[in-house]
């Protein structure tokens, strides 16, 4: 084992004075406040963040691996396990990734299912992490209503196929379940209670001096760093960039007259009110898209094989997701490759916390909404630009 | 003023979110995938099942008219179910329950 | 007459063993109520007792052998300084004596070379540092009615002393806030540990030591409400509903509001606090003169 | 029953590692916490700290690196202890099967006493699993003072 | 014995001593004189401070001594600026030596006048520093050695050293005999020289850079004094102490009184004259020692102790009272961030000295007795803390608190005894903690409402002060996680008998704080200070307040014990730090990290740099304090 030192690590940042005796703090993988296992080794000079290190692999399962040792439609389980969180998303966009090479026309209903499903999702996300976040900067009371509140959608997950938290409706071709009648009033009513209850919270979040001086300012990621350092999502809306995945219009977001949700505040709390407001969006989104959505059929079978290769970018809760899929006419991929928004958004994150204080390093490692077992495959992290 | 006041207020006034669990079960919501069962009088061994099980909880053995069954490796994602022609694996809404060792469940047609 | 002084006597002694056990209930109804604002069920009252109980009996892990005896110390201090309170004693002595109890459990967690513990023991150095000063005025404000330092006294006053002293009283919530360890300044240990520092100072405590430092966390709050109890001297029942209303006001403080940095922490307690007593001092002290 | 055990049922403080699950199960034992379900009733009290904790919660597979963290966390937790593997994945990897890089399950680094099913398991069968392990727990304690 | 003989012997035999050191530069006989001359010291002052007070006037030969040799010391300073071309030192001297001049030779100074005049607050003065000086000059035998050891000096100057520490003891017992303001302006000087000359002893080029600081700070005190001398001899004429203190309260006597305390300011390190005892520091460890404990800066403590009767009340007092309750609090705040163990120290001692300038100032009877209560406890605990650092480091070779981690398994005995005199600068119900807990309860009580002002100054500045304390002593308590049992440790004999005897008597006057108080303490009060302080062996009582002192120091036992006997019952394996679960498995020191390496925990987390940074808020502090001096004068004219 190799002993890295202190001045080793702390060479690689031009803010250091080496004469200083700075503390080191191992933060995580098992960390409270981190949800998840990463590392992040602090260099800290009292309580101000010299220099970050993060330590990825603690997640790593060999996905992609698995993916090519498995019958091509087994994957779909196994990218919804990629992340439980945005596991919807992962099952859809691989399913569009394969209908792309086998040409499978894929009903006009089951692309409104996708997205309403997708929006289900994001909206699940966004308030688990509300609620996290909430409870990162130690406002637990915030944090226990708002996850008291994602029961409801929870609770819908249940309703459409039987699962709290994995749908398992995703189908190569179109969708698995069909939402009839019933359940689609059942959804226009749960998703009123919820922006019922999301409107009382409102204030707490646009106007809580409290959250403010919690939030504003810490966190500072320019609108070129957040370009250059390849953010995406919450991450780089929060700095006022328009860039989202959904703009592309995939699946039916072409017709449901989508405008992303961008703030200008290059800071956590700005990233934080992205992430609000898109929950409110997505409300809107889902209801939007049942006004629209077409009688038919929902799945279109299609057994070719794949062959060929093709990429395929979706919109996550966290950013956009990328797959990249090749197949040789087999039952089996060769290469099926994913990138997901947490690493592209891990070195934002790394350039966003030096200078800050250690009380600040939940709030702004939150702020990016990190999702470590997505991101746990081959990773890359360039620190210095 | 903090904002959360009001919301903390009315919590406090109002009754519990809490279900009682254990004490109070709650209905099931329909179509809850919850534990799986063989019913072997219909299951003709075609394996279609073990085909399609995402994470290999399901051993069909065609010889001894058996089917081991991993309750703790299965997804309860129900493709078995879909899949089955004979209609013969059933899921019911009761939630699988936690054990002491990994329970491996046999069943086996009797002759 | 000398009955009643040594029934007086014994009453105190009592309540001096007493006092962690009533610090348990509070803690208890403390858990409850915050369930039941965040609209959960919550634990049972006794919960601290079990939780206490249970520390006692885990395998003894300790990080230096100096731990459990500066735990055992914390306890002991803060015991003490209640004692000194129910007998009638010295308020500055009294505020001292805590501050022995605090400085054994920032030495504790400081000398255990965990990056965590030592940050915990840092920011608890810095809320000693706020809430002292607070603690040390609010006793001169009260010699300032009293005419003396000596608890005993202030049961002689014919009015309540929160009629003089209002706002040396409200200067105190903040001080109870970071005692209690609540959010906005629970930022050296969370009871719930979802902070950057994980449990701050208590990281390296387990085990029987950690359940003497909770003993002492108890005694702590007990001695703090009661200090704040005075404020109604004349009926105790009276200033004991006092007390608890104050605590509830804490409890709600702790549920609308995030955990800031310490930096707010001292600022809040050096300005608000400070000013807000000196004002009454001031005030105080015109009534005096305007009287003359 | 004794005084000692009856406090140690009711108070589990729990340690939550995520050994490389998909997050599913994690987020349902936050779940398990939060209003709906309340684990607190119990005196379950996600503490994040392994010295003072009762209970090891675990999801995931397991894999080559983290499995150093969860033997080091077993370790530094004091005893009496229990380790609940949550989720298919901790007790056998299911899913992930195929994946190179996972042990299957977390029993092959160190001894588990409770499985609970489910992918992702619910708040209800995690709320069991912990009642079951408190019996576990029980049993050890009365092993311990005999 | 004659009392004349007495003083004699306590003014002459340290100084004789220190000739006979000079001389014979050799180890056997250094150490036989120094050791003699403090037994003589201390037995001549005990007999003296049995014997009560008197007044004596010795020949008038010694007069023109003084005369000659004051003259010799200026020129000898005039010549010191000279040479190190320090254009403030010679402006400062020359301000001295040609008024001298004229007052001598063209004024024929004032005659007729007891030159020693000693009272109980002398004869205290004289117990302190017989005392505590006595051991720290003993401490010095050994200390010396090593020190020239660990710097590889060849000829030894140690000669040059113990005559100029034996000459400030002499010096300090002329000082606070002499009632002649000339002698006194002369015993003056004299500490100044020999500050001087052993804060410059190791001949760096930092260590004469902070001499001249001292220098020159030191003569802007002495200045004053000759600014006092001709006030004494146009409006009074006089310069009996005693005389122009009974005068009836005027404007010229405030006057007077305002520039004799700003002497004591600059003697005292208040702010803004606090850099020379911290420049001090270069110098080794016993000059220190010496001179914030028991000496240099109780000259200055002395001088107002002395005045404070004669202040009553007025403006200027208060004035005294503010300068020394801003320098507590900034003194306390400058040492948050303060690494070096003797810098804490320094700033430790400026801020005490504050605290008893603050006490003395609000000239009550109760805050007087708690600066003489903190005069006394705060030399004893100042002096045996510096003995300790100078221990330490001269085994561990560093002046960083840092660098002091785990000391208590390294050097136990040390440690323990330093750990008690930390606790005892801060803790109930140790001395200081008790004299703190006076001068609130005076301070409270006092007639001023503008006191408010300083209240606050001292209860911000008592919270700041408790905080460098835990953490230093936090350092101190490390016990290193590799499981290695304490090592033994050697002492030196000089070093025993030196460290014992102060712990003993922190350890004596702790725990008999009432006897402190009735036997040195309430005595020494003046005439007219009348306190209801009633120390009785279970509390102390100053009439608004009583402080428990027997039961709690069992309390404490009981504690510790008690504490003790759980630790060893229930026992505790030792486990290594929670590291967010990667620890490395057999080496509890690192943890696992980025890239498959190993990291060292480094911790590192209570200077406070990025808050109270010291530069600025010396800065700030100094013309806040040089502000508030020029109020004291402002104070004067009302």
């Amino acid at each position: 084992m190799k002993l890295i030192d202190v001045g080793d690590v702390i060479g690689m940042s031009e803010n250091v004075n080496t004469n200083k005796k700075y503390s080191v703090l191992p933060f995580g993988p098992q960390h409270p406040v981190l949800p998840e296992p990463i590392h992040l080794k602090f260099i800290v000079d009292e309580e101000k963040i010299i220099d970050v290190l993060p330590n990825l692999g603690y997640v790593h399962r060999g996905i992609e691996r698995g993916c090519e040792l498995n019958d091509y439609k087994r994957n779909i389980w196994l990218t919804e396990r990629i992340c439980g969180i945005c596991n919807y998303i992962h099952g859809a966009t691989y399913c569009a990734a394969i209908e792309k090479i086998t040409d499978t026309e894929v009903p006009v209903r089951a692309k409104y299912l996708r997205t309403i499903w997708g929006e289900l999702g994001r909206l699940q996300s966004h308030l688990l992490w509300l609620g996290l976040f909430a409870d990162a900067i130690g406002f637990e009371s915030l944090f226990m209503q708002i996850w008291r509140d994602r029961e409801i959608v929870l609770t819908l997950n249940e309703k459409t196929n039987g699962h709290r938290i994995h749908l398992a409706t995703n189908m190569i071709g179109g969708a698995r379940k069909d939402i009839d009648d019933s359940l689609e009033n059942e959804y226009k009513k749960d998703l009123n209670l919820l922006r019922k209850k999301m409107d009382a919270l409102k204030p707490v979040f646009y106007k809580d001096s409290a959250i403010k001086q919690k939030c504003e300012g810490k966190g500072i990621l320019s609108k070129n760093k957040a370009r250059f350092l390849g953010a995406t999502g919450p991450t780089i809306r929060g700095s006022g960039l328009k860039e989202d995945a959904r703009l592309t219009g995939y699946e039916a977001y072409g017709q449901l007259d989508f405008k992303p949700v961008v703030y200008e505040g290059e800071d956590s709390y700005s990233r934080m009110l992205v992430r609000f407001d898109e929950v409110l969006q997505s409300i809107d989104l889902i209801e939007k898209a049942f006004d629209q959505m077409p009688e038919g059929p929902i799945l279109n079978k299609n057994d070719k094989f794949p062959m060929g290769h093709t990429v395929i970018r979706t919109e996550q809760p966290r950013g956009e997701v990328f797959y990249y899929v090749e197949g040789n006419g087999t039952n089996k991929l060769t290469r099926c490759k994913i990138r997901t928004p947490t690493a592209s958004n891990i070195p934002a994150l790394i350039n966003m916390l030096i200078g800050y204080e250690v009380s600040d390093i939940p709030t702004i490692v939150h702020s990016i909404d990190p999702c470590i077992s997505c991101t746990e495959r081959i990773v890359y992290v360039r620190r210095n630009e | 003023m903090p904002k959360m006041l009001k919301e903390v207020i009315k919590n406090l006034l109002s009754p519990p979110a809490t279900v009682n669990y254990p004490f109070v079960k709650p209905t099931p919501v329909p179509g809850t995938r919850g534990a799986l069962n063989w019913d072997m009088s219909r299951c003709d061994q075609c394996q279609d099942c073990e085909r399609v099980c995402p994470s290999v909880a399901i051993k069909v053995y065609p010889e001894e008219k058996k089917i081991e069954y991993q309750p703790f490796k299965c997804l309860f994602c129900y493709l078995c179910i879909e899949n089955c022609m004979q209609q013969a694996i059933s899921g019911s809404d009761i939630v699988a329950e936690p054990a002491y060792t990994k329970i491996v469940k046999v069943f086996k047609t009797e002759t | 007459m000398l009955e009643n002084i040594s029934l007086n006597t014994i009453f105190s002694i009592v309540l001096i063993f007493c006092a962690p056990i009533i610090g348990g209930f509070l803690m208890g109804i403390d858990r409850k109520l915050t369930a039941r604002m965040q609209s959960r069920m919550g634990p049972p009252i006794i919960q601290p007792f079990y939780d206490v109980i249970k520390l006692w009996g885990k395998e003894p892990f300790i990080s230096s052998t100096l731990q459990p005896i500066l735990a055992f110390c914390y306890f002991g201090f803060s015991l003490t300084s209640f004692a000194l309170l129910a007998l009638g004693q010295d308020l500055l002595l009294i505020i001292f004596t805590l501050g022995i109890a605090d400085s054994c459990l920032i030495i504790a967690s400081l000398n255990s070379k965990s990056p965590y513990s030592v940050l915990g023991g840092k920011r608890e150095l810095l809320s000693i540092m706020s809430y002292e000063p607070v603690l040390l005025l609010t006793a001169i404000s009260i010699y300032y009615v009293t005419g003396s330092f000596m608890v005993a006294r202030i049961f002689y006053l014919s009015y309540p002393l929160i009629s003089y002293l209002p706002l040396v009283f409200i200067a105190l919530i903040p001080v109870l806030v970071i005692d209690l360890k609540k959010s906005p300044y629970d930022v050296s240990a969370s009871g719930h540990a979802h902070q950057e520092l994980v449990r701050g100072v208590f990281t390296e405590f387990s085990g029987y030591s950690l359940a003497l430092i909770e003993l002492g966390h108890w005694t702590k709050v007990v001695m703090m409400l009661s200090l704040v109890s005075l404020f109604w001297a004349t009926n105790l029942i009276i200033g004991i509903c006092l007390a608890l209303v104050l605590f509830f006001i804490v409890l709600v403080i702790d549920n609308v509001y995030p955990r800031l940095d310490w930096k707010s922490m001292l600022k809040t307690t050096w300005s608000i606090g400070i000013i807000l007593i000196i004002a009454n001092i001031v005030g105080l002290i015109a009534r005096v003169v305007m009287h003359i | 029953m004794k005084t000692m055990t009856k406090a140690r049922l009711k108070s589990p403080w729990v340690l939550h590692f995520d050994c490389g699950s998909c997050n599913g199960c994690d987020i349902e034992i936050l779940a398990a916490l939060t209003p709906k379900f309340d684990a607190e009733r119990f005196g379950i009290v996600n503490i994040g700290d392994p010295k003072q904790a009762d209970m090891l919660l675990v999801t995931g597979p397991s894999n080559k690196r983290n499995q150093r963290v969860l033997k080091n966390l077993y370790e530094q937790m004091p005893e009496p202890k229990v380790v609940v593997a949550i989720g298919e994945c901790a007790c056998t990897g299911a899913i992930f099967h195929n994946c190179p890089n996972t042990n299957g399950g977390i029993d092959k680094i160190i001894p588990v006493d409770v499985y609970v099913p489910g992918c992702a398991a619910r708040p209800e069968q995690i709320v069991d699993g912990i009642v079951l392990a408190l019996q576990k727990l029980a049993e050890k304690s009365e092993k311990e003072a005999d | 014995m004659d009392q004349e003989l007495l003083i004699a012997l306590t003014i002459g035999a340290p100084t004789l001593a220190g000739l006979g050191c000079l001389i014979l530069n050799d180890k056997i006989a250094r150490k036989v004189i120094v050791s003699l001359s403090a037994i003589l010291l201390i037995g001549s002052s005990f007999i003296l401070f049995n014997g009560g007070g008197f007044s004596y006037e010795p020949n008038s030969i010694l007069d023109t001594l003084v005369l000659f040799f004051d003259l010799m010391l200026l020129v000898y300073f005039f010549y010191v600026g000279i040479k190190f071309k320090n254009i403030l030192v010679i402006g400062l001297s020359l301000l001295q030596l040609l008024p001298v001049l004229y007052f001598e030779f063209i004024l024929h100074g004032v005659e007729g006048t007891p030159t020693f005049l000693i009272d109980e607050l002398s004869l205290l003065m004289s117990l302190i520093i017989s005392i505590v000086g006595s051991v720290i000059v003993i401490y010095g035998l050994n200390y010396m050695d090593e020190h020239e050891e660990h710097l590889h000096i060849q000829k030894s100057r140690q000669n040059r050293f113990f005559f100029f520490m034996l000459l400030l003891l002499g010096a300090m017992h002329g000082l606070v005999f002499s009632n002649n303001l000339y002698w006194l302006y002369f015993f003056w000087e004299i500490t100044t020289l020999c500050s001087y000359e052993l804060i410059r002893h190791d001949g760096t080029e930092i260590a004469i850079k902070n001499g001249i600081t001292a220098l020159w700070m030191n003569l802007i005190g002495g200045v004053a004094f000759v600014l006092t001398l001709f006030i004494g001899y146009y409006y009074f004429n006089s310069i009996a102490i005693d005389e122009i203190l009974k005068m009836y309260q005027s404007p010229v006597v405030l006057l007077f009184l305002a520039v004799l305390s700003f002497a004591a300011f600059t003697k005292s390190a208040q702010f803004p004259f606090n850099s020379w005892l911290q420049g001090a520091m270069v110098a080794p460890t016993p000059v220190s020692a010496l001179l914030h404990s028991s000496t240099m800066v109780n000259a200055g403590i002395y001088l107002i102790l002395r005045i404070a009767p004669a202040l009553n009340n007025s403006a200027l007092s208060y004035s005294i009272a503010l300068v020394g309750a801003f320098t507590f609090l900034t003194s306390a705040i400058l040492a948050l961030n303060e690494r070096v163990s003797k810098g804490i120290l320094a700033y430790s001692t400026i801020g005490n000295l504050g605290l008893i300038f603050l006490c003395i100032g609000i000239n009550t009877p109760l805050s007087y007795a708690s600066a003489l209560a903190l005069l006394i406890f705060h030399s004893v605990s100042k002096g045996l803390l510096f003995l300790c650092a100078g221990v330490v480091e001269n085994r561990v070779h560093s002046r960083l608190i840092e660098d002091w981690e785990g000391l208590i398994r390294r050097l136990p005995a040390t440690s323990i005894i330093m750990i008690t005199a930390m606790l005892s600068m801060f803790l109930p119900p140790f001395g200081m903690l008790l004299g703190k807990w006076v001068a609130i309860e005076a301070l409270s009580s006092s007639y001023y409402i503008s006191s408010m002002l300083i209240i606050l100054l001292l209860v911000l500045g008592s919270a700041a002060t408790s905080v460098y304390y835990i953490k230093w002593l936090s350092y101190l308590t490390v016990l290193p996680l590799d499981g290695k049992n304490f090592e033994s440790e050697k002492i030196p004999w000089s070093y025993v008998i030196s460290l014992l005897t102060l712990f003993g008597l922190i350890i004596i006057m702790g725990t008999g704080v009432s006897s402190v108080f009735n036997l040195l303490i309430l005595p020494t009060l003046p005439s007219n200070y009348y306190t209801n302080i009633d120390a009785s062996i279970i509390n102390l009582n100053t009439g608004i307040g009583s402080f428990v002192t027997y039961p709690l120091w069992l309390i404490i036992a009981a504690m510790v014990f008690f504490g003790y006997t759980l630790s060893k019952r229930k026992g505790g394996t030792v486990k290594p730090p929670y590291l967010s679960g990667e620890n490395v498995v057999d080496d509890p020191t690192v943890f696992h990290t980025t890239a498959d390496g190993i990291a060292k925990i480094e911790v590192s987390a209570q200077f406070f740099e990025n808050e109270f940074s010291n530069n600025r808020l010396l800065v700030l502090s100094k013309i806040l304090g040089s502000i508030i001096i020029m109020l004291l004068f402002f104070a004067v004219m009302l």
